[in-house]
């Protein structure tokens, strides 16, 4: 049998690589593309959650679903944000957008 | 009838406000109207305090006509209203200057009725010192009387008056800061401002005992000198006398003869009704600095009075040296009090106080009528005026006369009494006084030497320039004054009798 | 009486405020007449609580008491005392006055008056005011605070949008820094007393008479009273934390500077009085000293300052920096004259500056200067302004007949009782006021008029003379007839006096 | 007993590794293109390990939402934005190093809590018989006294995110 | 009537006359003059009444006349004023009563009632004469006094303040006549007040008399606290003398008496024009010169010798017979010397009223000489003789100077000084009664022996000095009536003998008889009053009539003075002094026709021995100095003023201090815009931390919250295990 730890740690190392690429990469897509790694990551480890605990308690994959349409939502509005973005400043590109800065 | 019976100080203090505040919804414009209205509203105080002087019993003790009223009970004091025969000689004098000065100001024809109405208000601010019997009202109308005064002045004066209201409003004022904090002192003593109670309580407090951390003797000291400067300032006795010339120098005719006429009572006063009864003993002790004073007023008011060109400024000057008698008389009472000689100098004192306010009124109101008539008040530019108006003349010399204490004539009495008075209690200091009484006839002479006397001055004789003689109301305005000043001065015992009774009683 | 007239008198001006943003932007007059309504309205209820204290009951009256969050022990409770009851009413005279004479006018070509968006304007003045009231009638600490917010905060837009062009950034910022750290101070300190009343009863309440009843121990007040007195007197314009007030006064347009001077600063005085020294009496007995000594300071500070300036609004800023001072000095005294006196000199106070700033608005409006040299000869062109201002003059330099003296003369006995040395500085005041009012007054009406203004400066609106009148009266009166309030002041004194122990 | 491997347990490795590697090629490979194919396969990795874990549901919700439709939402992304992708630059921005030690960091850090975590070794139970995860599932997500709200909340959230994301995106011209 | 309440009314109707005159009657001339005659002639005739009847009452000296009411309330008592008839002063009414209703009535005249009224005539100047068409030609006639009515309301003042005087029984209302009469004198001297020199001269009479007044009140001050009365016969009284004399004063080792006595004196030092005080007199004679008779013979002057004889008791209380005390020799000395100090100035003067003058200063210096001795008839005497023929004098010279004037009108030469002797001459022809009258007048002043009543005063008060031994005084008055009787007769030779030296003189005309009755009167007295005072043991005239006099005023004192044993000495030397002085006037000046020809023309004695120059330069001027620079400049506005006005400065630099450096600098600064601008800087530092770049903020993040996350795990970790 797999133990739980597998699991968790395959969870764990998807989580640092989508961690990473939030972090490292320049383009705005590519940060999203980060993010949904780190989603699935933390999935695995919700639906591993149910399956190694209680199982008649489907939180876990409740959860997992509600997951699911957060991200959809988070990707629609992020590349429209990203699409908008890129008409105004013709750039796509992290750095280049710093409205925030004071 | 029983309501006027029982409230007549009260109707004598109050209904010259009254009256203002009438005269402020009077129609605009209406002079004619609004004089007539203050004349007449300011002859109704004094047909009551006549009431009052005739139904006064001067034999009996103590105050008449009491009448308290609730006014600030969370600090005790009260509106006390009483007189004797030291306060309703005053109260006389001023019910009956006011009516004169009004009278004596129908000249003014600038915004007449808030002069009148500040006049009015003038008179009930006077009124109330003298017939406070409570410390802290006292200081009320002590300080209200500024008000209207300093607005007299500062409207309707000559040419400086904006200095000479502003000196004399701050000067008054500064000295009354530390009467204000000696009469809070009292009251935070003794919860109450009732002065007949303020009188045994603080004498009777026991001279070993501490107050305030500190003795009582310091603390009376204190006192007596924070009650006495105030009152000097506004005597005024030298050398707190400067802002006097000033003030009357610039103030409408009108005002500088209740100036002079009440208003310098007021310091007076207060020392007769405070200082002597509230401090027996500092006045003893400080009696000497205080007939030092006097007696440079005397002096140096005399002196100064020489001195000017300014004919009003002369006047005012003599104003100085004559209550410098009085305070003289007060110092000597205060320092032999209850001794006959001291009874003698305080009727000298207070009769004088009334004889001033005759004599110095009456002067003002001549310097005014000239004034008004040339212009000027340079002594130089006058001359030899006796022929264009020998009436104004002639009155001029009476009125003159009995401010130089012409025997015969009120000031002499007055004097007398206070040179008697004082003679043996402060020799040395009446002696020098002497000088000052004789540089009185000095500058009363070199007045009428320079205004009446000497060859014409051509410039008023003819053209535009004409002197014209004094007139009816003016005449009028005078003789009442005239009046008074031969009356007392052949019989005057029909007022020094009540003066007498009371100081007997009193001190 | 069962209508609950305290908090409708509270939340009228909020209701008149949103009314008024109700109504279309260019309906000016519409606006101002919807607030002269209110005004009036809450001034006549304010006469009606006025007049129906019972000041044989004394205590707390009209009380009200509504639950608002019960959990924290939080609750809508009102109700007045001798102290809050006259402030009430000054509060409804200052509002009524400051409607008036911010009226403005359209047509004319004199800019009196608020102009500009007086719908924001007047919406900001109302929940300014509604703060106010408030303040001086909630019994819940808690509420007492957050009105005390609620007065604070419009203040900077009142005087950001509609203050004096050339400093009003400035002011405006600096005085909501100085009033906001103050009353974080206070907050604190506020909080810690809830949390410590509930360590010591058990009880979570915010209600500040439960607070009187249960009482701290003393080393707790030691150690309180002082943020809690002076975050609260910060806005009571506590020397040395004075500075934004003058700044403020300026900067203000004249109706703020009214409701300001006249009201918002006795809400911090009212505030310090309420929390630091009746819910803390002991630490207030063993602070008073330093109190008294920052009181006097101010007294004699302000009125040197307000000697020397030039600037006529600037006059009127520091002399009620002085007059802020005689009343804190009021309070230090913890005796019954000082505190007796200090509660009609915060009315006195509030109804006279109100007068000075509505006078100084009227000249500025039409001079376009405040530069006292550059002005004068102003009583031929608008003698009723000036026979205000005078009067106004006369109550500040404590004449009396005025109720400047009725307020006065009491807090200086009371310094009497304390510390004779105090009086004896403090006093000095009195003269340089003297001074300074009556030079102005000399030069600013009855000096010569520079030709540059000769013919076209207008004389006041009839409005002007209203307010002007209104507020006069109450001077006056007082002056005159002290019983119109100190009797039922007192009434409020003994409570403190009961609380401080019969100190 | 010695240890040898079950066939599950080589199973799960190979996915593993097939998901970590091509999750590692989504974050640094260049193109952007080729980046969200690489998800599409990582994507796919993760259905198996739900497979594996007997969510059967979630697996297939995996391949036909996030395959299905994200994944090719993000290839329309990248068409849009494709202009400058054309430029060769660097990818990755000046700081990327301290990303990545912070990556390594963040799985350090987790990898030590699992060590001092007991229940780690811990064997899942067998599924009872007749158990529907499904249906189950259906229950849970629709019973008032289970997951109705967050479910409601999720579906506003959605309909939000749709109009949101169409206010955004709209081209006002 | 009661005599008392006649006593009373003495005084009344001048006054009255005064009132109505100047209220109602003053535009009437005839009306004016007609009620002040009337009314002096009415106090003329109630004095004659209480004089005769004084006459009647046996030792009147013990029960006077004398009534009084209360006047001012004092403590308890009353101070009561009233009336007061002894002898002296039955004496001294009568000649003042007939003194003053003589004047009144040449004033009449002298005034020029019923001339025209002058057109050019101002008020205050004397009367330039009036233009009048007599048949034919113009010519000029003397005019009418503009200020007529005046004129006489002053007089009729006037003499209610002497009337006062004689009959007040205390020194109070004594000294209120005494001061009226000053203002009168003041009014008078100065009547013509348009002339400078008429208006400085009135001022300088009223404030050389005021110094002695002032110093009398002091004395009547000190004298009323001692003695509780100013009464004089309650302060004569035994014992209260006693007191007075006995208690001593720091003053010169003075009694009480003595000082109070001296402190009087000066006050009659300065009404009878004793030297030091003496200088208003000579200018006083700017007054018209009826003015001048009033002042200077009837009533003034006189009332500051009656003065010290009605306080004679009291400078006399100590004195013990032999030996004067110091007031008395101070007294003796002034009056000795002023007595010769004038009468040396006097022979110097050219203007005939000036002589007068100083003869009067003289005379009167007699009388104080001879109180100052204790000859107290003698200076009574000589007072109402000195009165009666010195009125006469000044009225005579008065007639002469109108006569001139008259003449100075004819020619219209108004160059000529009318009172200017040199000027006259001849005069005898021109206008006999008023030479013969003057005449009169002359020799009773210079003594005349034994017809003129001046001889007999005069002679007594020689005898007195040598009689008691105060030789000093003897010489010094027996030298001084030389002077006297040659200067007398210097005048008249200058004015009337010999021949006119101007024109005017020889167009001087007599006078109307308003002016000449008096003078007639007058004469009479002037010559019949001796007879009342001849001493008993005088050879050959002695007891031919009763010495009157002496038995009646003797009688007022409490112990009546003996008379004296009569002495040759003195009579010899005032039969020569008297003869040999007017003989030497007429020798030496019987041909002096010019100014250049009188030898006595001495500066020294022409300009008064500097007296008014002196003064001016010791007193007037330092006065002026004081009053103007000292007090009023430096000490009023420069000091007190400057002090004052330091204050607003202080005020403002106190402001400006605190404003500038403490409430901007530290309050604000530091509390106040201080913390602004401390967060202002930490935001404007900290501001480069918001690069705007979300990764970074994420990176930064996430390394806070790994570090916190640290932090507590091993917190949790290790140390609650420990725990």
């Amino acid at each position: 049998m797999v133990p739980l730890s597998w699991y968790l740690i395959l969870a764990a190392a998807l989580f640092s690589i989508g961690l990473f690429g939030v972090l490292s990469r320049r383009n705005a897509v590519a940060i999203l593309l980060g993010i949904e790694l780190m989603l699935n990551s933390v999935n695995i480890n919700l639906a591993a959650f149910w399956r190694y605990g209680n199982v008649l308690d489907m939180a876990g994959q409740v959860f997992a679903i509600i997951v699911f349409a957060v991200a959809a939502a988070e990707v629609a509005v992020g590349l429209a944000l990203v699409i908008s973005v890129y008409r105004k400043r013709n750039t796509v590109i992290a750095d280049d957008i710093d409205m925030m800065k004071w | 009838m029983n309501f006027i019976d029982t409230h007549l100080l009260s109707l004598i203090l109050f209904l010259p406000s009254i009256a203002a505040i009438i005269i402020l919804f009077l129609p605009k414009g209406e002079d004619k109207l609004t004089r007539w209205f203050a004349f007449g509203a300011s002859l109704i105080p004094f047909l009551l305090s006549l009431v009052v002087w005739f139904r006064f019993e001067a034999g009996q003790p103590g105050f008449q006509f009491e009448e308290s009223y609730v006014w600030y009970e969370a600090i005790g004091s009260s509106l006390h209203l009483g007189v004797d025969g030291l306060s309703l000689t005053m109260v006389l004098l001023t019910t009956l200057l006011t009516p004169l000065a009004i009278l004596a100001s129908f000249s003014i024809s600038d915004r007449v009725k808030p002069y009148m109405m500040l006049f009015l208000f003038l008179e009930t601010g006077m009124l109330g010192v003298f017939l406070a019997l409570d410390l802290l009202i006292f200081f009320v109308f002590w300080e209200v009387g500024l008000v209207p005064m300093y607005f007299l002045i500062n409207q309707w004066g000559s040419a400086n008056r904006n200095y000479a209201s502003l000196k004399f409003l701050i000067y008054t004022m500064g000295g009354s800061l530390g009467l204000l904090l000696a009469v809070q002192m009292l009251g935070v003593l003794f919860g109450t401002y009732d002065l007949l109670t303020l009188y045994q309580r603080w004498n009777s407090l026991e001279p070993g005992s501490l107050l305030l951390g500190m003795p009582v003797q310091t603390v009376k000291t204190i006192a007596f000198w924070a009650f006495a400067i105030a009152f000097a300032i506004k005597v005024p006795v030298w050398p707190f006398h400067t802002w006097l010339p000033d003030a009357h120098t610039e103030a409408p005719t009108a005002g500088s003869m209740i100036l002079a006429g009440v208003l310098l009572k007021l310091g007076a006063y207060g020392f007769l009704r405070l200082i002597l009864p509230l401090y027996p003993f500092e006045a003893k002790i400080f009696a000497g600095a205080l007939a030092l004073l006097a007696t440079a007023a005397i002096v140096f008011g005399a002196f100064g009075s020489y001195g000017q060109t300014d004919f009003k400024r002369l006047v005012a000057y003599s104003s100085v040296n004559h209550m410098g008698f009085v305070v003289l008389g007060i110092a000597a009472a205060g320092l032999a009090s209850g001794t006959i000689d001291a009874n003698i100098a305080l009727n000298g004192a207070i009769l004088q106080m009334f004889n001033h306010g005759l004599s110095a009124a009456g002067m003002f109101f001549l310097v005014g009528v000239i004034y008004e008539r040339t212009h000027t008040r340079n002594l130089e530019e006058f001359g030899g005026l006796f022929p264009l108006v020998p009436v104004y003349g002639g009155i001029l010399i009476f009125t003159s006369m009995a401010s130089l204490g012409l025997p015969g004539l009120n000031g002499f009495i007055s004097e007398f009494l206070v040179v008697r008075g004082s003679w043996p209690i402060l020799t040395a200091y009446t002696a020098i006084s002497m000088l000052g009484l004789l540089f009185t006839g000095a500058y009363i002479l070199k007045g009428i030497k320079k205004v009446l006397h000497g060859p014409l001055n051509e410039h008023w004789a003819h053209g535009e320039h004409k002197l014209t003689e004094i007139n009816t109301r003016e005449v009028l305005v005078m003789a009442p004054l005239m009046v008074l000043i031969l009356w007392i001065g052949l019989w005057p015992g029909w007022i020094l009798n009540v003066i007498n009774k009371a100081v007997g009683m009193l001190f | 009486m069962d209508f609950p007239v305290l908090s409708v008198i509270t939340f009228t001006p909020i209701a008149a405020a949103l009314l008024i943003l109700l109504l279309p932007a260019q309906r000016k007059n519409e606006a101002r007449a919807v607030a002269l309504a209110a005004a009036s309205f809450a001034l006549i209820l304010s006469f009606g609580v006025y007049f129906n204290y019972d000041q044989a009951a004394a205590g707390y009256q009209f009380i009200e008491k509504y639950n608002w969050l019960p959990a924290l022990g939080i609750s809508l409770h009102f109700g007045v005392d001798g102290m809050s009851t006259p402030l009430v009413l000054l509060t409804g005279v200052v509002m009524f006055t400051g409607v008036l004479i911010s009226w403005g006018d359209d047509d004319k070509h004199v800019m009196a008056g608020i102009q500009d968006r007086p719908r924001e304007f007047f919406a900001f003045l109302f929940i300014l005011a509604s703060g106010v009231f408030g303040v001086f009638v909630s019994l819940d600490l808690f509420m007492l605070f957050f009105f005390y917010e609620i007065a604070v905060f419009p203040m900077y837009l009142l005087i950001a949008i509609w203050g004096w062009i050339v400093t009003r950034e400035y002011a405006a910022m600096k005085l909501t820094l100085y009033l906001f750290l103050g009353s974080v101070v206070s907050l604190v300190g506020v909080l810690v007393m809830y949390w410590v009343q509930y360590q010591n009863t058990g009880v979570l309440t915010f209600d500040m008479l439960e607070m009187e009843k249960a009482g701290f121990s003393q080393i707790f007040q030691n150690i309180w009273f002082l943020p809690v007195f002076l975050g609260f007197a910060v806005l009571g314009g506590i020397w040395p934390f004075h500075n934004w007030s003058p700044d403020g006064h300026v900067a203000a347009p004249t109706a703020v500077s009214m409701f300001h001077a006249g009201v918002l600063m006795k809400l911090g005085a009212f505030a310090a009085l309420r929390v630091g020294i009746m819910l803390l009496p002991q630490g207030a007995q063993s602070w008073s000293w330093l109190i008294m000594t920052f009181a006097a300071i101010a007294v004699v500070y302000g009125a040197y300052i307000a000697f020397v300036q030039t600037d006529f609004k600037y006059m009127v800023g520091f002399s009620s920096v002085s007059h802020m001072g005689l009343v804190m000095l009021g309070f230090s005294t913890l005796n019954r004259q000082g505190l007796l006196g200090a509660g009609v000199q915060m009315f006195s106070h509030g109804v006279m500056t109100a007068l000075f700033f509505a006078v100084v608005g009227m000249i500025y409006d039409r001079a376009h200067t405040r530069e006292i040299p550059e002005l004068g000869g102003m009583n031929k062109v608008m003698p009723f302004a000036a026979i205000g201002f005078i009067i106004g003059g006369l109550v500040s330099m404590g004449m009396p007949g005025f109720s400047g003296f009725i307020a006065e003369f009491p807090i200086f006995m009371g310094v009497w009782g304390r510390q004779w040395l105090v009086a004896v500085i403090a006093i000095i005041s009195i003269i340089i006021t003297a001074g300074y009012i009556m030079r102005n007054i000399g030069q600013v009406f009855f000096g010569n008029m520079p030709e540059k203004f000769e013919g076209h400066l207008t004389d006041v609106t009839v409005l002007d003379k209203i307010a002007i009148t209104t507020l006069c009266l109450f001077m006056i009166l007082i002056g005159l007839f002290p019983g119109f309030m100190v009797p039922l002041v007192q009434t409020g004194v003994e409570n403190i006096l009961r609380l401080l122990g019969g100190a | 007993m010695e240890k040898i491997m079950t066939g599950e347990q080589i199973i799960f490795l190979a996915v593993a590794f097939f998901t970590l590697g091509s999750g590692f090629m989504v974050v640094t490979t260049r193109n952007l293109v080729h980046a969200a194919l690489w998800l599409v396969s990582t994507l796919f990795g993760v259905a198996i390990v739900f497979a594996l874990l007997n969510a059967g549901f979630l697996a297939v919700v995996q391949v036909v939402v996030y395959i299905g439709a994200i994944a090719i939402l993000f290839i329309f992304a990248v068409m849009l934005t494709r202009k400058d992708m054309r430029d060769q630059g660097p990818q990755t921005n000046r700081g990327w190093w301290v990303g990545a030690l912070i990556a390594v960091l963040v799985f350090a850090g987790l990898y030590s809590l699992l060590q001092g975590w007991n229940g780690l070794s811990k064997t899942a139970s067998g599924i009872p018989s007749g158990f529907d995860a499904v249906a189950e599932l259906g229950n849970a997500l629709v019973s008032p006294d289970a997951f109705v709200l967050p479910f409601e909340v999720a579906s506003v959230l959605l309909v939000a995110a749709l109009v949101g994301a169409v206010y955004v995106a709209f081209n006002r011209k | 009537m009661t005599t008392e309440a006649l006593i009373w009314l003495i005084p009344l109707p001048p006054v009255l006359a005064f009132f109505l005159i100047v209220l109602f009657t003053n535009k009437n001339k005839a009306l004016s003059h007609g009620l002040a005659v009337g009314a002096a002639f009415l106090s003329w005739l109630g004095s004659m009444i209480v004089f005769v009847r004084a006459l009647g009452v046996e030792h009147l000296g013990e029960h006077p006349f004398e009534s009084s009411v209360n006047w001012l309330p004092i403590g308890d008592t009353w101070f009561r004023i009233g009336v007061l008839i002894d002898p002296t002063g039955a004496a001294v009414l009568f000649f003042v009563s007939i003194t003053i209703f003589m004047i009144f009535l040449y004033s009449v005249g002298y005034q020029n009632f019923g001339q025209p009224q002058g057109g050019n005539d101002v008020k205050g100047l004397p009367p330039h004469g009036a233009t009048v068409e007599e048949h034919g030609h113009k010519h000029v006639v003397p005019s009418v006094e503009p200020m007529y009515s005046r004129f006489f309301a002053f007089l009729g003042l006037f003499a209610f303040g002497m009337y006062v005087l004689v009959v007040s029984d205390n020194l109070l209302t004594f000294f209120v006549g005494w001061e009226i009469m000053g203002l009168c004198s003041y009014l008078l001297i100065g009547f013509w007040y348009a002339k400078p020199s008429a208006r400085d001269a009135a001022v300088k009479a009223f404030m050389t008399t005021r110094i002695g007044d002032v110093f009398m009140l002091l004395g009547i001050a000190y004298l009323y606290s001692a003695t509780g009365t100013l009464s004089f016969r309650e302060i004569f009284t035994e014992e209260t003398l006693q007191v007075l004399a006995t208690t001593m004063t720091p003053v010169l080792g003075l009694s009480a008496a003595g000082l109070i006595g001296l402190l009087l004196f000066i006050g009659t030092v300065g009404k009878s024009a004793q030297f030091p005080l003496h200088v208003w007199l000579p200018d006083a004679m700017e007054g018209p010169t009826p003015v001048s008779a009033m002042i200077h013979a009837a009533t003034m002057v006189s009332a500051g010798v009656y003065a010290v004889i009605r306080m004679f008791p009291l400078i006399t209380a100590d004195f013990t017979g032999h030996g004067l005390t110091t007031t008395m020799s101070i007294i003796a000395f002034i009056g000795a010397f002023t007595a010769l100090f004038a009468a040396t100035i006097a022979v110097a003067q050219n203007d005939i009223k000036r002589v007068l003058a100083y003869s009067t200063i003289s005379q009167l210096g007699y009388m104080i000489a001879a109180l100052g001795i204790g000859a107290y008839v003698a200076a009574a005497f000589h007072l109402i003789t000195h009165a009666f023929f010195k009125a006469l004098l000044f009225l005579g010279s008065g007639s002469v100077i109108h006569g001139m004037e008259h003449g100075v009108l004819h020619t219209g030469n108004h160059h000529v000084d009318p009172q200017n002797m040199f000027n006259m001459g001849g005069l005898r022809r021109k206008m006999p009664i008023t030479f013969w009258t003057f005449l009169i007048g002359g020799f009773a002043l210079s003594g005349f022996p034994l017809i003129t009543a001046g001889f007999w005063s005069k002679d007594e008060i020689l005898a007195d000095a040598f009689g008691h031994g105060h030789l000093w005084v003897f010489g010094t008055l027996a030298i001084a009536a030389f002077l006297t009787a040659f200067y007398t007769m210097r005048q008249i030779t200058l004015t009337f003998l010999g021949e006119p030296r101007t024109k005017e003189a020889e167009h001087a005309q007599e006078t109307p008889w308003t002016m000449t009755v008096p003078l007639i009167i007058l004469s009479i007295f002037a010559i019949g009053y001796g007879w009342v005072g001849i001493p008993e043991h005088f050879p050959g005239l002695g007891g031919l009539v009763p010495n009157w006099f002496h038995e009646f005023v003797g009688g007022t004192l409490a112990e009546h003075p003996e008379a004296l044993a009569f002495n040759w000495i003195p009579l010899i030397t005032s039969l020569t002094v008297a003869l040999g002085g007017l003989f030497f006037g007429w020798l030496v000046y019987r041909n002096v026709n010019s100014v250049s020809e009188d030898k006595l023309q001495i500066p020294l004695l022409k300009n008064k021995y500097y007296f008014d120059e002196a003064y001016d330069f010791l007193f007037v001027k330092p006065a002026y100095w004081v009053a103007e620079t000292l007090v009023s400049r430096w000490m009023d506005q420069g000091l007190i003023d400057g002090i004052l006005h330091i204050f607003g400065p202080v005020t403002d630099k106190i402001g400006s201090f605190i404003r500038k450096y403490i409430d901007l600098l530290i309050v604000n600064e530091a509390v106040g815009d201080g913390s602004y601008k401390v967060t202002w800087w930490f935001g404007r530092n900290l501001r480069t931390v918001q690069t705007g770049r979300i990764q970074q903020y994420l990176m930064f993040a996430l390394f806070v919250f790994m570090l916190v996350g640290a932090a507590l795990y091993f917190y949790f970790r290790y140390f609650r295990q420990l725990a």
